[in-house]
């Protein structure tokens, strides 16, 4: 279980939730690819980390989790939300984010 | 002598703005007569600072000089020859701009006076800036409330008007910040310390590229601000868009901070780019004197034809700069002022016949003088102070500015006098379409003579008139000192940096003692 | 030995998880994919002496918002509104720049990484248990920590207020 | 204070009073301070020129005074000074002396007009400016005078500005005058540059030490001349004169023929030393006065209105006085101005009582057989017709004359023969005028006839005057064939103005020369007895024949539809096109156009905004990449 090893997991795991992202097409798996990166980062975090002696990143890491926490909260709303309105999550009916 | 004298007229007109915000804005009287008040203090103030302004001495006077922001950004005041009358215009015509816009301002009255009011602060701010940043600022502070002014109180057009006035605006006084910067680093490299000081700036000798290069940065902020052909199209559409009040400030003072800031700004200190550029400066402001000439002879709206006679008007004002001899650039002063007076008068008198019957064009009028005898003297009046009778203040300037221009170069001053003829065709052709003939229209035939209100604001102005067209000395005295200092300084300059091409700092200023037209004989 | 073997089984089911998420249509069973690579990866943090950040990720992650995903999941009427299939050059383009993505990221990390770590990296050092990571919370990530409790509050009232159901509007 | 610097201060301070309280107060008292304060001011010059006549005895014929500096700036300086000398002396008595007749003359003829005060006020501050004119010591002053009579023509011949025609003229007037008004300041600043001064006294000096450069002093002396041409209605600057008379009669008497016109020549004999300095300079002076006086003279024989014709006529007698200034003889062109003073007002303001008798008809063709009905203007309009015709022994004769044997003495032949030419022409035309007016039928309708009275002594007093003056006026400038000292005119100016050529004429040359004047004007006379007295059909025969020159002449020679068609309509139908075409076209769309480009580049940029998340994605995923990539290669 080499360092390498481990930032390598949370670089394909990132790829996978950015391929994720683009591909799907209904919000709330799009939101579960975002999850996705996020954990890999996370994943990054800790395995270059370990050694340092410190527990900075641990910390850190406990951030981006109360923060993702949060993001879902409120998110997951929105999602709600505009699928009350739209009746649809699909993206590509969802074209309104542009001036 | 310790009281900031300068600060005071500068910010009195702020501060009534700040009291202004505090008043309700349905409480009309009271507004009206605190944004009065406090105008009417700066220019009692600054009538002070004429009366104690010693005409004797060259250099600025009352300074008040603050390091502000570091980096050479002072806070430095002062006033000389050069800007006293300017001053004196804006704290003179302010509340009488005021005066105006009592019956003309229907609604948001409360915003328009706290706009004036800063506006006036702006105005006074620029002329009387030692520094360079401060003179930005200021710059840039005159610009917003004029933004506002046109854009809410504005006629129809009002938006594509004040969109083009900022941007036309906005693009020269960037290029102006960044020579701003240039200069500053250019000091500091040379001198070790930071200086943003106008004058201490002027002892640069600055290598000929970064001259040329300065001296098209400024010099663009200021052109566009006169404004010079062929950078003058936003003008007409400010003013005929602009409202009565906006128009007398914009075209009595904004334009002039243009040809001060070549005075003070782009002559002194580029001394040897101006030698290259000042000819062409002049066949600029001769097509603009004729051009303007011609443009105003074809208008039909009142105030599209008053604008484009001011782009002639500055013209000569600019080629009067451009010649930079003592006599020219008295004439030029002088002239800034007269124009202020005639130009500001004619919009104040437009904006009695708009608010009357709701239009300006030339050709719903006929047979007004019938209805308006008084109006039409009074009118009278502007237009031949405008076109140069002599007898009132048009003619003192222009013929030193003729003849200032005449000692520097014959021809331009032929082609300059052309004005002389042209004012007088679209002014009087104007007169004639609008104050004379019969009364072919209801509209005039309803019309009332003006009343005391609109007298108090037209009185002081024609007796100004008169005053600087039979007694122009009272006035000319007290700037000869400056503006002869100025012309020596700059002519020396261009001597000595013949000598030696080498960017250093002139250690001191010294003008030669023969000033005038002495070296074109 | 058994640390590596169970990293690398732990890194398997992470990744078949992802991407089979990627493959499903079905929103539910996306749903649990994620639950399952969030567990492994759970597994995987108290590999790398995290515990705490583990146990963490058990239970909010797994736990709490997989709940409101599931939530979501059952509100939302997945078949609604199916759109054409129109955007395929967007499938292709998104999967053609992952990889270019994952090459780029692979050749920054083995440029980094293989300068600078050793092999294997000692396992030593404080371990993230839950005491010494809160004492650390406690001291020098006392502000940061009180201003994420202010915005979980803010996140709480702004999915309250978002997901109620407008009166004014059918 | 020397006396004549108060001369001005009346008219100034009535003017003053009447524009601002014109309106308010009852007629008798503007009359009577209008009148008043042009008497007052008549009694200032007489009092000057008395005291002249008295220092001149100790040999001070210049006296100057000081105001104040006026504009001062550098090496220009312009003060407010007066100069008071023989040739501003003759012209303040008759801008006061004929000034009082005329206000006097006006309060009867106007006496029914609505704005009555502000008639009176402008008068009055014609008056004022006058004198200015005149009694300036420098040029940049003399200008304020220049323009003020310039402006207060607009506004007189503006007086009735609700009529198109009369504003039309007004402002024409004073175009036409501006332009000349830019030659003439010119003029001054080439002048200062030259000689570094601009008061006469200096230039004087500066003359006569040859400080001017010779094409220095010509290309000023011409530019002034623009000038001159300009106020006093000369080629190719005469057109707003006939248009100036829309304005009141005794407007067109006082400022049209007596006193502002013939500011033009003053200034040419104030500024005697330069253009004789510039010989060019003063012969295109006398080409163009003779040429006018000929031509204005033709142009008056078809006129049917009774004042365009005394318009031209004053044209015309002005070419003879600039013909008299060019030719050197400066003393005999003021003469000229001095006499024609008299008699052309007197004509104007007889013409003025016959158009108040008719009602307002100014149409020669409507009048006729007005004798009977006009006892005491008929003799005093006969009288200025004799007097302008040239008939022996009265004021026209003997100072036309004196133009014409300078003009020979000199050996401008050409010009003196386009004045004897001239002579011939005045005589006809005033003549036929005289005979339309009051001999032959009466042409007026009934209506106006039971209207027709003799006006009232208030204006008919001052013809009676002026008729006089008119008749003896000539004796104080008598020719030299009668002694050489018989000229008083001339040796009173003789400290200003050169005397005359030397005449290297022969007493029987030019006895011959006056008999000649003499019998022009009784052929010019005897033709218009012939045409419109005699014969009266010859006329109508004569323009059915020639049916061209006469309508040719009828309009002027079409000046002011060449003008416009070469001068007035290309310039503004250029300026309206580049308006449109350059100034909106192009400059002002070159502006908005790039307004406009930054706009459109915004709404390209924008379309990159799809509004779909996934694109934005796809944005955000590609710009790491390529960062990325760039960071790593």
């Amino acid at each position: 279980m080499t360092t390498v090893a481990v930032v390598g997991l949370s670089i394909v795991l990132f790829v996978l939730g950015t391929i994720a992202f683009i591909v799907k097409r209904d919000l709330l798996t799009q939101f579960m690819a975002v999850e996705i990166m996020l954990n890999a980062a996370n994943l990054a975090f800790l395995g270059l980390a370990r050694g340092s002696g410190r527990l900075d990143a641990q910390v850190i890491v406990f951030f981006v989790m109360t923060v993702a926490a949060a993001e879902a909260a409120v998110g997951l709303a929105i999602v709600l939300h505009i699928y009350r309105r739209k009746k649809s999550i699909k993206t590509e009916d969802l074209d309104r984010l542009r001036g | 002598m310790n009281a900031p004298l300068l600060s005071l007229i500068t910010f009195l007109p702020l501060a009534g703005a700040i009291v202004l915000i505090f008043i309700p804005k349905e409480e009309r009287r009271r507004l009206f007569i605190a944004a009065i008040a406090f105008a009417v203090a700066a220019f009692v103030l600054s009538l002070v600072l004429a009366v104690r302004f010693d005409g004797n001495e060259a250099g600025p006077q009352f300074v008040e000089n603050r390091p502000w922001l570091g980096y050479g950004i002072h806070y430095h005041l002062g006033i000389d020859g050069i800007s006293l009358y300017l001053v004196l215009l804006t704290a003179f015509l302010a509340p009488l701009v005021l005066l105006a816009s009592r019956t003309s301002i229907r609604d948001r009255f409360k915003e328009y006076l706290l706009f004036m009011l800063i506006l006036e602060t702006g105005m006074i701010g620029v002329f009387l800036s030692l520094n360079l940043f401060l003179f930005y600022v200021f710059w840039e502070a005159a610009l917003i409330p004029m933004y506002f002014l046109i854009g809410i109180f504005g006629g129809k057009r009002r938006v594509y008007a004040t969109t083009k006035f900022v941007l036309y605006t906005m693009a020269g006084s960037l290029l102006m910040l960044v020579g701003i910067f240039v200069l500053q680093g250019t000091y500091a490299r040379l001198s070790g310390s930071y200086s943003l000081d106008i004058f201490d700036l002027s002892r640069m000798v600055l290598s000929n590229s970064t001259q040329t290069w300065l001296f098209l940065a400024f010099g663009l902020a200021f052109a566009i601000k006169v404004p010079l052909f062929p950078f003058h199209t936003w003008l007409p559409d400010a003013h005929v868009e602009a409202p009565t009040g906006a128009s007398v400030l914009l075209a009595a003072v904004l334009l002039k901070m243009g040809a001060y800031g070549f005075i003070r700004i782009g002559f002194p200190l580029f001394p040897d780019a101006v030698k290259r550029f000042a000819p062409g400066l002049a066949v600029l402001a001769v097509i603009g004197i004729v051009y303007g000439g011609f443009m105003a002879l074809v208008q039909k709206d009142v105030k599209s034809l008053v604008a484009y006679s001011s782009v002639s008007h500055m013209g000569l004002v600019l080629l009067a700069v451009a010649a930079w001899n003592t006599i020219s650039l008295q004439g030029a002063i002088l002239q800034m002022i007269n124009h202020g007076l005639s130009t500001g008068m004619l919009f104040f008198a437009v904006g009695v016949l708009y608010e009357r019957t709701h239009t300006r064009m030339i050709s719903d009028f006929g047979g007004v003088g019938r209805k308006m005898p008084v109006f039409a003297a009074l009118f009278l009046a502007a237009v031949l102070s405008s076109l140069g009778l002599p007898g009132l203040n048009g003619f003192a300037g222009e013929i030193l500015c003729f003849a200032g221009i005449f000692a520097a170069h014959k021809i331009w001053a032929v082609l300059a006098v052309t004005t002389v003829i042209l004012a007088a065709a679209y002014l009087l052709g104007m007169y004639r379409k609008v104050f004379h003939g019969p009364v072919t229209n209801d509209r005039v035939a309803a019309l009332r003579d003006i009343g005391g209100r609109e007298l108090l604001i037209f009185i002081p102005i024609i007796l100004l008139m008169f005053w600087i067209g039979l007694f122009p000395g009272t006035f000319l005295k007290k700037t000869e000192a400056t503006v002869s200092r100025y012309a020596a300084t700059v002519q020396s300059r261009r001597a000595e940096h013949v000598r030696t091409n080498r960017p250093r700092l002139v250690s001191e200023v010294t003008p030669e003692l023969e000033a005038g037209t002495g070296e074109t004989r | 030995m058994t640390a590596d073997v169970i990293f690398c089984v732990l890194a398997v089911v992470s990744v078949g998880a992802a991407a089979a998420m990627i493959v499903s249509k079905n929103q539910g069973h996306n749903a649990l994919f994620l639950v399952l690579c969030f567990s492994a990866l759970g597994g995987i943090f108290g590999l790398l002496g995290a515990p705490f950040a583990a146990a963490v990720q058990i239970l909010v992650y797994a736990g709490a918002i997989m709940v409101l995903f599931i939530f979501v999941v059952m509100m939302v009427d997945p078949r609604a509104g199916i759109p054409p299939e129109r955007r395929r050059r967007a499938k292709l383009l998104g999967v053609g720049m992952g990889v270019v993505l994952l090459f780029e990221l692979g050749v920054a990390a083995w440029g980094w990484l293989g300068k600078t770590a050793s092999p294997v990296p000692p396992a030593g050092g404080p371990a993230g248990t839950p005491i010494a990571v809160g004492r650390l919370l406690f001291s020098e990530y006392v502000y940061p920590f009180e201003i994420t409790s202010v915005l979980i509050l803010a996140a709480l009232v702004g999915a309250v207020v978002l997901g109620k159901k407008e009166e004014s509007e059918p | 204070m020397p006396v004549f610097v108060f001369i001005p201060l009346a008219p100034v301070l009535g003017a003053l009073v009447l524009f601002l309280f014109g309106r308010r107060l009852p007629r008798r008292t503007i009359s009577a301070l209008a009148c008043s304060t042009i008497a007052a001011a008549f009694v200032f010059s007489v009092a000057a020129f008395i005291n002249l006549l008295s220092t001149a005895a100790s040999g001070q014929n210049i006296l100057t005074y000081k105001l104040f500096t006026w504009i001062s700036a550098g090496a220009f300086r312009a003060d407010a000074a007066f100069r008071f000398d023989p040739l501003a002396a003759v012209m303040v008595l008759v801008v006061t002396g004929v000034g009082l007749l005329i206000h006097v003359y006006s309060v009867g003829y106007m006496s029914r007009e609505r704005d009555y005060g502000r008639y009176f006020a402008c008068l009055n501050l014609f008056t004022f400016a006058m004198l200015l004119l005149v009694l300036a010591d420098n040029l940049v002053f003399m200008f304020v005078g220049w323009e003020g009579v310039g402006l207060c023509s607009y506004l007189l011949i503006g007086y009735w500005f609700e009529k198109p025609s009369a504003a039309d003229a007004g402002k024409k007037a004073f175009l036409v005058n501006r332009i000349g008004d830019a030659g003439f300041l010119l003029g001054i600043l080439f002048l200062w540059t030259a000689a570094g001064t601009t008061s006469f006294f200096s230039l004087e000096i500066a003359v006569a030490g040859s400080v001017i450069a010779p094409s220095l002093a010509t290309l000023s002396a011409v530019l002034l001349f623009i000038g001159a041409a300009g106020k006093s209605a000369q080629i190719p600057l005469y057109i707003w004169l006939p248009d100036a008379m829309e304005g009141p009669t005794p407007v067109s008497a006082l400022i049209h023929a007596a006193t502002m016109v013939t500011a033009g020549v003053y200034m040419v004999a104030r500024l005697n030393p330069l253009y004789s300095f510039s010989p060019a300079a003063g012969q295109i002076v006398a080409f163009v006065g003779a040429l006018t006086a000929v031509y204005a003279g033709t142009i008056a024989l078809v006129q049917n209105d009774i004042k365009r014709v005394l318009a031209y006529s004053t044209i015309s007698q002005l070419g003879y006085m600039f013909l008299g200034c060019g030719v050197g003889a400066y003393a005999a062109g003021v003469f000229h101005l001095f006499t024609h003073a008299f008699f052309k007002s007197l004509l104007f303001l007889a013409a003025g009582s016959v158009i108040h008798a008719l009602s307002g008809e100014q149409d020669l063709r409507r009048m006729g057989g007005l004798k009977k009905y006009l006892p005491r203007t008929y003799p005093v309009f006969l009288v200025g017709a004799l007097v302008i015709a040239g008939v022996p022994f009265l004021s026209g004769f003997f100072s036309k004359d004196a133009i014409l044997v300078s003009a020979f003495a000199r050996g401008q032949w050409f010009v003196g023969i386009l004045g004897l030419a001239g002579a011939v022409l005045t005589a006809f035309y005033m003549f036929r005028l005289i005979f339309l007016a009051f001999f032959g039928n009466e042409r007026f309708p009934a209506e106006v006839k039971s209207h027709i009275h003799e006006s009232p002594a208030v204006m008919t007093r001052p013809l009676a005057v002026l008729a006089f003056l008119s008749i003896v006026a000539g004796f104080t400038g008598l020719p030299a064939v009668l002694g050489k000292r018989a000229n008083l005119f001339s040796r009173f100016l003789e400290p200003v103005v050169r005397p005359a050529a030397e005449g290297n004429l022969s007493l029987g040359a030019e006895w011959t020369l006056i008999l000649a004047s003499a019998a022009c004007a009784a052929v010019g006379i005897w033709l218009a007895y012939l045409f419109y007295v005699r014969n009266t059909a010859l006329p109508g025969r004569w323009a059915a024949r020639l049916p061209r020159i006469y309508r040719l002449l009828g309009r002027g020679y079409y000046v002011d539809e060449i003008y416009g068609a070469i001068v007035v309509n290309p310039l503004v139908r250029g300026a309206d096109a580049v308006y449109r075409r350059f100034d909106l076209g192009i400059i002002d769309a070159a502006v908005d156009g790039t307004g406009r480009a930054a706009g459109y580049f915004g709404k390209a940029a924008g379309l990159v905004q799809t509004g779909w998340i996934k694109d934005y994605a796809l944005a955000v995923l590609f710009g790491l990449v390529i960062f990325l990539g760039v960071l790593l290669f």
